[in-house]
C-alpha cells in the first residue's frame, strides 16, 4: 500500500472521483494553474482543464452560491475555501442555503456540495490562517462537519462527502497536510459519515478528541501506556451531527474522560460533547468531564512565543490525562 | 402603429391575450390573497401588484419548457408563467401540506418547484442570484441551450450577492439573465437612498454586460429586452442585466403599514399607469381582445380563484411530526 | 413606576441614550421614518433627524462594517439587523473584524458598537424570521451576547451594552416584544454585562436558561408549586462570555438542573452551560443533566401545526421539572 | 515640459523630492524583508514592490496630519508616508513586543497605528473598505474637514464589502477617496479571470461617483488624481473611486512560487517599468536631484535599514502570557 501525507489524500480523493463521475468539479481561488496555495488540487487542472477546475473571482459568497446553483441542477461542485478564516463571507450562503434547502422545498431540491477548507494552527499563520471554525456551523440542521485525522480518514471520507447529496464542510487540519503520512489503499474506498472511529482501544482514560489532536493524543498514550495508563481514543470525524452512541459508549468505557479541541474552549463542539454524555451517562463518570481546548482569546497570535502558549501538544494531553488517571 | 407592436416582435395574438390573462390572473390570485389575510384566514401576503407586467412579459420571452428561473417573493407573475397553478398558490398561502414549494414550511411567495425549474427561494434577498449563475454555469459546462433568469428588487441589489454573482457571470460569461424589478421603494426606503447611481442597469458595466432600463408596465418592451438577452445566452455572449421600473402599488406585505412613509397621492399617481389597465385597452385597440372577451378571460380567472382558495382552505395541514423530515436525505 | 412593554423598554433605553450621548446614533434598513419593521426606533427619527437616525441601504454587511468605522472613530453606532435571521451577510464583518479589532491592534483600536436584532419564534415567522442565531457568535472571544428577558432587563442592559467600549451582540425576543410587560423606572441605570440573575429562588431543581423561555419557566414553576415542586431559575442573561459562577452556584443549590434553549438542540448555548457543571460540580448532580430544546431540524415551519410542534412553551417545560423532581 | 509637473500641481521640488526618497525607503525595507526571511529570520514577507509610486504618490495628496487611512497588506508605502517608521515596520516584520502594529500578535504587514490614524487591517479582504466608509461618515456627522483614504486589490473589488461599501458611500455623499492597485494579479489569478469589466474603475457609475484609472507607476499623475478626489470630499462632493494600474514585481508571498502560472518574461518586462527608476529619471531631468544627492538618500535610506533590521532583531518577544490581554477592555 502507497504511503502518502494527509494533502497527497486529499488530491488523490478529488482526482478519482472527478475521473469517476464527471458531474463532479473544483472551484475556488487559485485552484487551476497553481493547483491551490497548499497544493490540494496540484494536477488537476492539467488533468481535467479549465472547465472542471475553476480559478473562481476573488469572492467566497460566489464560490459558495455558485456551487449552490451547480449542485441544484446536479452538479457535484467541490469548493475550496482557501483558508477556513475566510469562509466568513460564505457564512449566508452555506447556513442559509446550503443547509436548508432540503428541508424548506420539503425534499424537492438539494444541494450535493462539498466545500473543502484548511483549518487550524501552528502554522505561523497569526489570527486569520490559524482558525478553527467548526463551531459556528455545528448548530446548523442539515449541514454535515467532516473532519478527518489521518491520510486514510481523508481519503475515505472526501470520497464520501463528494458522493453525499446534502451539502458537507469538510475541514482539513493545514498543519497535518505535510505532517502527517501513512498507508492508503489505492483502491476506492469509502468511510461512513456520522460515524466516530476508536482510534485505540484503552481502559482507564477517554479521550474524545478530532482533528490534529487526536495525534497528540496518540503520542501522549504511547508514553502513558510506559507508566501503565491505558487511554482509549474516540476520533469524532464527523463533529456535526455527533454520533452520540459512540461518544456515550466511550465514555462508559473508562468513566473518566478527557474532551480534546484546538479550538477556543467555550462554545467549542466539544461542549456539546459534554452535554451528551452529561445527559445519557452520567452515573457512569467517575471524574469530572475535563475539557483542554485553546484560551479564549481571539486567535492564535503570530509570534513564536504567543502561538506556542495557544497550541495543543502532546505534553498538555498528557498531562490531562495523567491527571484523570490519578483521579 | 401601437397595434402591431407585439407581432412585430414575433408574438402571436393568442400569446398577447395570453400575456393579459396572466397578469390578470397574478393580480386576482393577489388580491384574494389580501382579502383573506384580512379575514384572518392567512397570516401573511406579500404582493406582486404593479409588477405583473414586468413578469410576465419577461416569463413569455423565456423557453418555459427549458429555462430556469430563480423568482423573488414577488414574482407571482413569473411562477404563474412557469406552470405553478392558482391552487399550488393558495395551498401555500394557506400552509397546507400540499403546497409544492415547501409543504406549508415556508411563509407564502418562498417559491420553488423543482418540475417547473423553480429554484427554491428563501427570505434573505440576493442570494438566489449566484445559484441562478450557478445554474447558467451547468448549462456551459453542460453544452445545454437554456438560459437561467433571476429577479430581484431594486433594494436587494445593494447586497454584496449581486455583485459578487454578476462578476462571477461576466468573467464565465455565463447565459443568465438577471431582471432587477424596480419599484423605487424597499420596504419604507425609497430608491435615492438605496441607491447611489441613477439606474440599478448602470451596474452592468462593472461585470462587462450589457444593462438596459425598461418600462415596467409594458409588457412587451419587457419582453422584448427580455428575448433579446436570452438570445445573447443561448448564442455564447452572455449575461444580461435589465432594470424594469414599475411602482408598488400595495404595502410591503401585510405587516407593513406604508402611509408611515409615503403619501397615498403618490400612490394613486401610480396606479393611472396600472399595466392591467393600459395593456388591456392596448389589446383592444390593437383589435385582438373585445369586452366580452376580456370579461370571459376574467369570469373564468375569478372561477379559477374560487376554486384554487376553496381547495387550499379545506386540504390538510401537515402532520406535526412532519416537521422531523427531510433535514437530510432519507 | 410606569408599566413598560418590552419593545418600549427597547425604545425608552435608544431615546435615553442618545439624549445623553450625541456621539450615540442608530443606523440600519427601515429604522427611520417608519421606525423599524417592528417600531423599535419608532419617534426616534423624528426626534434626532437624519444623521442619527439613519437609513440604510439594503446590505447588512455594510450596516456592520460602516458601524465598524463609525466606532474606531468614536462614535457609538447602534446597528440593527432586521430580523437575527439577517445577520447571517455580516458574519465576516462582526467575526473577523468587531470581535477582534482590540485584541489584534494590541488595545491600539477598539469597537463600540451595539448590534441588535429581534430572534425567536412563535410568531409565524417560518424559517427565517424565526431563528435563534447566537450559538453562532457563541464561539467568538471579543463579542459579548447579551439576550435579557424582561423589560426591566431590557431597559438596563441595553444601556449598558451602548456604553460598553467593546461590540455586543443585543438580541431581542420577537414574541416577547409586545407579550411582555413590566414595570420600569424612569430613571437611568444599568445592569451588568456578563451576569446571569436569579429570577426565582427554589429547593428541587434548578433551571438554567435566558430569553423568552424564562417566562415559560416562571409560568412552569409557579404551576408546579401547587404540587410542591420549587423550583430555581437561573437567567443567564449574558450567553456569551458566560457567567460560569452563577451557573455552577445555582446547579450546586438543588443538584438537579435542567437547561432550557429555543434553539435546535445540537450545538446550542446550553450545550456549554452543561459543560461547565459536567467539568465544575459534577459530584454535586442527583440527576443527569436535562436539556430541553428545539429540534434539529433547520428552523420553526411555517404551518401552525409544524410551528407548535418546535416551539418550547410553558407546558413541556413543567413536564421536564416534574420529570427531574421526581427523578 | 515634463520639468514642470510636480510644479504645475502644486508640489515644491523638496516634496517632489520627498516622494521619491518614501519610494526608495518602501522599496529597501520591502527587500531587506526578503532578504532576512530567505535567511529564515522572519517567517513571512508580503511586497510593496511596483506599487511605491501609486501608494507614495497618493500619500502625498492627503492630509496626513488630519486624514485617516485603510491600508492594505501591501501599502507599506502609504503607512510610511502617514508616518509609520522603518523601525516600527521591522518590529513587525520579527513579530516583536513593541511592534505598533499588532504587538506581534498578526503577521507582518496587517498594519493599524492609531496614533497616525491608520485603521487596523485584518487578513480577510475588503473588510477595511466599509471601515473607511463608516470612518468618512463619523467625518460628515461631526462636521470635520478629514477625508478617509481606503486601498485594495483588483481581485478584492470582488467582494460584496466593496460594493456594499461604496453604495454606502455614494447614497450618503461621503468624503471617502478608493484607490484600487490593479497590479494585473490575485495570487495566481490573472485580471481577466477576475473582472469582467475592462477597468475596475467602470464600477464607480454603480455607486454614482466619479471613476477614473491611472497609471501607477506615475507618482504624480496618481498624486493629482487622489488631489482632485480629496478636494471633493472636503467641498462634501462625496466619493471618488480611482484605480491605479501597475504591476507586482514579486511572487505573491514570500510562501508563493509566481513561476507555477505566469512567465518570467513578463515580470522582466513591467520591471522596465520600474517607478523608481523612472521618478529618478524625472527628477534630474527637471533638474531637482543630482546623482550625488540620489546617493546620499540611498544611503541614508540603508543605514536606517540597517539600524531599523538590527534594533528589530534583538528586541524582545512578546510574554507568552501577554496572549491574554485585551480580549475586552481592562
Ligand atoms: C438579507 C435580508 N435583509 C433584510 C431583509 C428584510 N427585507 C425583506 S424585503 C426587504 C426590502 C426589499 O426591497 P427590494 O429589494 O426593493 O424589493 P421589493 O420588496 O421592493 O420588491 C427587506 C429589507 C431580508 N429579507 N433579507
Ligand atoms: C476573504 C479572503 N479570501 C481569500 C484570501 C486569500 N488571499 C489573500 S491575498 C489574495 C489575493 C488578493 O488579490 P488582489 O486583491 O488583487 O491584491 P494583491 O495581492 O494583488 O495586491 C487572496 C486570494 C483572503 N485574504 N481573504
Ligand atoms: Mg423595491
Ligand atoms: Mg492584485
Amino acid at each position: 500500500m502507497p504511503v502518502m501525507s494527509y494533502i497527497q489524500a486529499v488530491t488523490a480523493a478529488l482526482q478519482e472521483e472527478m475521473q469517476r463521475d464527471e458531474k463532479v468539479f473544483i472551484l475556488g481561488e487559485d485552484v487551476g494553474k497553481k493547483g491551490g496555495v497548499f497544493g490540494a488540487t496540484k494536477g488537476l487542472h492539467d488533468a481535467f482543464g479549465d472547465d472542471r477546475v475553476l480559478d473562481t473571482p476573488l469572492a467566497e459568497s460566489a464560490i459558495a452560491g455558485v456551487g449552490i446553483g451547480a449542485a441544484m441542477y446536479g452538479l457535484r461542485p467541490v469548493a475550496e475555501m482557501q483558508f477556513a478564516d475566510f469562509i466568513m463571507p460564505a457564512v449566508n450562503q452555506i447556513i442559509s442555503e446550503a443547509a436548508k434547502m432540503r428541508y424548506r422545498s420539503n425534499n424537492d431540491w438539494n444541494v450535493p456540495m462539498t466545500i473543502r477548507a484548511p483549518f487550524g494552527g501552528g502554522v505561523h499563520g497569526a489570527l486569520y490562517h490559524s482558525q478553527s471554525v467548526e463551531a459556528l456551523f455545528a448548530n446548523q440542521p442539515g449541514l454535515k462537519i467532516v473532519m478527518p485525522s489521518t491520510p486514510y480518514d481523508v481519503k475515505g471520507l472526501l470520497k464520501a462527502s463528494i458522493r453525499d447529496n446534502d451539502p458537507v464542510l469538510f475541514f482539513e487540519h493545514k498543519r497535518a497536510y505535510r505532517l502527517l503520512k501513512s498507508e492508503v489503499p489505492e483502491e476506492d474506498y469509502v468511510l461512513p459519515i456520522g460515524k466516530a472511529d476508536v482510534k485505540r482501544e484503552g481502559s482507564d482514560v477517554t479521550v474524545i478528541t478530532y482533528g490534529l489532536s487526536v495525534h497528540f493524543a496518540l503520542q501522549a498514550a504511547e508514553k502513558l501506556e510506559e507508566e501503565g495508563i491505558d487511554t482509549h481514543i474516540l476520533d469524532l470525524r464527523t463533529v456535526y451531527p455527533l454520533d452520540q452512541e459512540a461518544i456515550i459508549e466511550a465514555a462508559q468505557k473508562t468513566g473518566k474522560v478527557l474532551l480534546i479541541t484546538e479550538d477556543n474552549k467555550e462554545g467549542s463542539i466539544i461542549g456539546e460533547v459534554a452535554a451528551i454524555i452529561a445527559e445519557n451517562c452520567l452515573f457512569d463518570l467517575d471524574s469530572p468531564i475535563q475539557r483542554l481546548a485553546g484560551p479564549d482569546i481571539p486567535a492564535m497570535p503570530f509570534s513564536p512565543t504567543m502561538e506556542k502558549n495557544f497550541m495543543i501538544n502532546p505534553d498538555k494531553v498528557e498531562r490531562a490525562i495523567r491527571e484523570l488517571a490519578e483521579f | 402603429m401601437a397595434q402591431n407592436r407585439h407581432q412585430s416582435l414575433g408574438l402571436t395574438d393568442e400569446q398577447a391575450v395570453d400575456i393579459y390573462r396572466h397578469m390578470v390572473l397574478a393580480r386576482k390570485i393577489d388580491e384574494r390573497m389580501w382579502l383573506l389575510n384580512r379575514a384572518g384566514k392567512i397570516p401573511f401576503v406579500i404582493s406582486c401588484q404593479g409588477q405583473e407586467a414586468s413578469q410576465i412579459g419577461a416569463s413569455f420571452a423565456l423557453d418555459r419548457n427549458a429555462d430556469y428561473t430563480a423568482p423573488y417573493y414577488r414574482d407571482l407573475g413569473v411562477v404563474l408563467a412557469f406552470g405553478m397553478t392558482a391552487k399550488e398558490l393558495m395551498l401555500s398561502a394557506f400552509a397546507k401540506a400540499e403546497d409544492p414549494n415547501s409543504g406549508g414550511r415556508q411563509m407564502p411567495s418562498h417559491f420553488g418547484q423543482k418540475k417547473n425549474r423553480i429554484l427554491s427561494q428563501s427570505s434573505p434577498v440576493t442570494t438566489q442570484l449566484p445559484h441562478a449563475v450557478g445554474i447558467a454555469l451547468a448549462a456551459k459546462m453542460e453544452k445545454k441551450d437554456f438560459a437561467s433568469f433571476v429577479t430581484l428588487g431594486e433594494g436587494s441589489s445593494n447586497q454584496g450577492d449581486f455583485h459578487e454573482g454578476l462578476n462571477f457571470a461576466g468573467v464565465h460569461k455565463l447565459p443568465v439573465i438577471t431582471m432587477v424589478e424596480n419599484n423605487k421603494y424597499a420596504i419604507s426606503v425609497p430608491l435615492d437612498k438605496q441607491i447611489a447611481g441613477k439606474n440599478v442597469s448602470d451596474r452592468a458595466s462593472s461585470y462587462g454586460m450589457p444593462g438596459v432600463t425598461v418600462d415596467g408596465n409594458d409588457p412587451l418592451a419587457v419582453y422584448e429586452e427580455v428575448k433579446k438577452a436570452r438570445e445573447r445566452a443561448i448564442n455564447g455572449e452572455g449575461p444580461t442585466l435589465i432594470e424594469a421600473v414599475s411602482y408598488r402599488f400595495t404595502a410591503h406585505s401585510s405587516d407593513d403599514d406604508d402611509r408611515q412613509y409615503r403619501e397615498s397621492a403618490e400612490v394613486e399617481e401610480a396606479k393611472k399607469n396600472d399595466a392591467i389597465i393600459s395593456f388591456a385597452a392596448y389589446l383592444k385597440e390593437a383589435g385582438i381582445m373585445t369586452d366580452d372577451q376580456e370579461q370571459t378571460i376574467r369570469s373564468e380567472i375569478d372561477a379559477t380563484v374560487n376554486e384554487a382558495t376553496d381547495y387550499a382552505e379545506k386540504a390538510a395541514y401537515p402532520e406535526p411530526e412532519s416537521a422531523y423530515q427531510y433535514v437530510y436525505e432519507e
